[in-house]
């Protein structure tokens, strides 16, 4: 049964130096406030399995929280490319960043063969690209019944998953609507999970496009108002497309960078409240 | 009197006509979503879009700053998980045009957006591949939008991040891609469409005040060119508004990014 | 884009003698308005798909409209067993039955790779079960990765698919709540599908726990009300557990299945009303 | 003074005890449904109940008459589809206790739901597998429910639908079966468990007023007594009391389906 705790707790019960940590939300419900505090933390060499790493990501990896990425596409969409990625892949700043790339149909195939409990799922892909013959996570596999080469992809189980979702009620049940992106594969793919909420409420009325995760299903639960800013979660909050801009200025230089970190993470409390 | 407009207004414009009504579209952000906004807002009305974010049908009143956006869920038919959009949706082959930009694209129509230089040691390191390799795969057609130039157009990927006709004739068959691969090449020049006898991209088109020699210099191949080679009809003054009130609508996109 | 037809237009339209037809809905939501009219129209030789044959596979097997039955699990639960469904298998009447049977989990990841476009699913089944052996659709594969040995099934591909549903909008649109079943990957795994509704609406309101197919991923749409009768349609009827229960005893006999017929499908109209 | 009761509301009872509260049970309808509700409105508050139609946490009021009763749906925690339910739920071990009747069980637990005799040409054609392959297979543990006598309890399986123990110990294993087995086997007699050395069913509880030569009789193989052989406690006035308000909740179910 998911605990209710607080979010410092909360992410020190769940995520371990050295884990394999996913964090989901595709575009939406990103978990801003879950990552920053795993910066206050100091955690260390952690995987961070991400479908779309973006600002959330840069931050942790700018932050030297980070040692591999497990990923599909990386960037500030509409805006430019990562520059803490870049740095620590290419210049190993502030440590170094090792890459396990996919395409997003095979990262989240994996998931799926995660969450359900299988060593490996099926697609089409990778044949004839570049990661053929590159990466670990992909072999070809043959159709025992057509003799047709597809792909397979190992399974991916995490450590522990790290959401962000509208609600949980008091026994810890969760709801997630607007695009739910591979969330609940992510959570049920990993050994543990934390999901940070707006709120906790009595009772979680049903809503259009909702998916729930059983408490059951679940480690921790924390409430986090704001805990996707600057993403945003449906029905709470809107996307602040202008943090999203004004982000390729700051991370552009490790020392603004460095500076945003400590002024809006190190010294902002559990709601981002710069000190 | 021709209306003056960019060479980004002028891609959009020309995808935009490519686009037929009904057509189901898997659309990124940038001149995809320009292009397949200002089809449903011209002649195709009830063009489908599909996001790989999970948004199926999505009919945003304002170009999205992103493949999430809230209004793309909110004005959608459905938003499915998603595994569900790139597994039912993408590989079972119901997607009928997909678009793709790239970094580097080469005369097969294969793509690069995931490193210039050496995989291991980059120039540069680019995004990845996302969804681009399995719509590359997938997508009955593929329409790929993309700035002409020497540094994009090369003569040998640094990567091959998404298969366009492979090697050659009958490669896509041989390597299982069900797709029919790159069917137009969209840049800020013209228009290029694969031969189908060699699967190589030949300029079909050229677009206004555009000249052939230009784009045969912004190629880093031995460009082919029709022999009925075309010109673009330039966007007129209705596709022109309907684009710029829709550019409008969000300020804050890098005009002409693809 | 699905057209919005007459029942029997639709029927006719969608089903031809000799197809694969699944006919799904898990106890909720089961096509009978539309299995009526196909035993009103005649039609034979069809392979009935069916997760779980009921009294309706029972009422297509009694007419001689299957000649293939492939499923789960056969019975009237709670009551008994199938009597039509037995008579055609075990004495031939009024037609041979073939059967080919699978677990669930065999099925629906079946109907999960026909919608996916992929040739076979991987799942972990049929290992030391009788089936292994026995049946075409399954393989032992191994796992690229760990060498696991695994079950591999062939992908399900209907020529239709018969489901019934909520509503549509006048676009051909289609809602489905509740019990939603494996309906999705039926109608997606099929070349042609017919949904029948209970009603056609201007505007397909949200719905908490709705799925919704597209206009232009279903052939056909008919208006049905009460089309799921005896099972039931969630916000708009009950299930009849009464008929299930009278079943047993008109189906039990040849002739009195065959009055029953006669009166309530054959001289019924599209709404089921006895002449 | 003792109360009357039937041999399926012990076996409901019996049933109900075995199991601990906030545990996760992937339940039919007939004697497993009423054996969790009865559960539920005892020391087992927070059970939670799971049915093959994709119902997560149903809390029905009245006994369900099929696993896709509307009170099931509208009652859960969630409804998720079918594939869903099977491969994120079950598949992948979340389920603590699975429930399982059948046709015919064999001394290792196997189970027959398929047919009475020659698979082509049965003397009776069984419903057939559903889901219970992969509950056995998958389940922590399974607990079975099923009327004890030669008919059901035979030395060899006319056709074996699901694995309890397969041929002998490590056949689980040799199988690739994750789950922990057939943990109790509750008849209309008493209580069967497996040994974990010969993975043989034992006779471990008898019923109130059923003698051994009882159940040996219904024993189609030469049934093991557990040396400590005890006997089931009768059902309590307030389980009883619970249980009839279940059952009396959905008069036309029969009485002791299994």
């Amino acid at each position: 049964m998911a605990e209710i705790m607080g979010l410092a707790e909360a992410v020190a019960a769940v995520v371990r130096d050295g884990d394999t940590v996913a964090m989901e939300g595709f575009t939406h419900l990103i978990p801003h406030a879950a990552g920053h505090e795993l910066i206050r933390q100091g955690r260390r060499d952690l995987t961070l399995v991400r479908l779309t790493p973006d600002v959330l990501a840069d931050q942790l990896i700018g932050s030297g929280v980070v040692r591999k990425l497990v990923f599909g596409w990386g960037g500030n969409p509409g805006v430019g490319s990562l520059h803490r990625f870049r740095d620590a892949f290419q210049h190993g700043w502030p440590v170094p960043l090792e890459l396990d790339e996919h395409s997003h149909a095979g990262l989240v195939n994996r998931y799926v063969a995660g969450a359900s409990g299988l060593p490996f799922a099926v697609l089409r892909g990778y044949a004839g690209t570049g990661l053929e013959g590159r990466v670990g996570h992909y072999r070809p596999i043959t159709c025992p019944f057509t003799g047709e080469r597809l792909a397979a992809v190992a399974a991916i189980n995490p450590d522990a998953a790290v959401v962000h979702a509208q609600r949980a009620d008091r026994d810890g049940n969760v709801q997630i609507w607007g695009i739910v992106g591979v969330q609940k594969e992510a959570v049920l793919a990993s050994s543990r999970s934390l999901v940070t909420v707006e709120e906790v409420v009595d009772r979680l009325d049903p809503v259009p496009g909702a998916i729930v995760l059983p408490t059951w299903a679940v480690t921790a639960v924390a409430v986090a108002p704001g805990g996707a800013h600057p993403s945003y979660t449906a029905g709470y909050s809107e996307r602040d497309n202008d943090f999203y801009v004004a982000w390729d200025a700051v991370s552009r230089d490790r020392d603004a960078f460095r500076a945003w970190i400590d002024t809006h993470v190190l010294h902002a409390d559990g709601a981002g409240v710069p000190a | 009197m021709t209306a003056t407009y960019t060479a980004s207004e002028m891609m959009a414009v020309a995808a935009s006509r490519a686009l037929a009504d009904r057509q189901v579209c898997f659309v990124g952000i940038g001149l995809p979503s320009t292009a397949c906004n200002l089809a449903r807002a011209t002649h195709a009305p009830h063009l489908v879009l599909i996001y790989e974010s999970g948004c199926i049908g999505a009919k945003p009143t304002r170009l999205p700053l992103s493949i999430g956006d809230g209004e793309l869920a909110d004005t959608s038919d459905t938003v499915v998980p998603v595994p569900e959009i790139f597994n039912y949706w993408l590989q079972a082959g119901r997607i009928d045009i997909g678009f793709l930009g790239a970094a580097q694209i080469d005369r097969r129509g294969n793509l690069n957006s995931t490193v210039i230089g050496d995989y291991d040691h980059p120039a540069v390191r680019l995004p990845g591949a996302g969804g681009a390799p399995e719509i590359a795969s997938a997508a009955r057609e593929v329409y790929v939008m993309i700035r002409q130039s020497p540094r994009t157009f090369v003569d040998r990927l640094d990567f091959r991040t998404s298969v366009g006709f492979g090697d050659g004739p009958g490669d896509r068959e041989r390597l299982g891609l069900r797709g029919g691969g790159p069917k137009k090449v969209i840049t800020d020049l013209g228009i290029l469409e694969p031969d189908p006898e060699t699967a190589e991209l030949v300029l079909t088109h050229l677009h206004p005040g555009v000249e052939v020699d230009a784009a045969r210099d912004a190629t880093g191949w031995d460009l082919r060119i029709a022999p009925d080679l075309a010109r673009t009809e330039p966007p007129d003054a209705g596709e022109l508004a309907q684009l710029r009130r829709l550019e409008a609508t969000q300020p804050t996109q890098k005009k002409g990014d693809a």
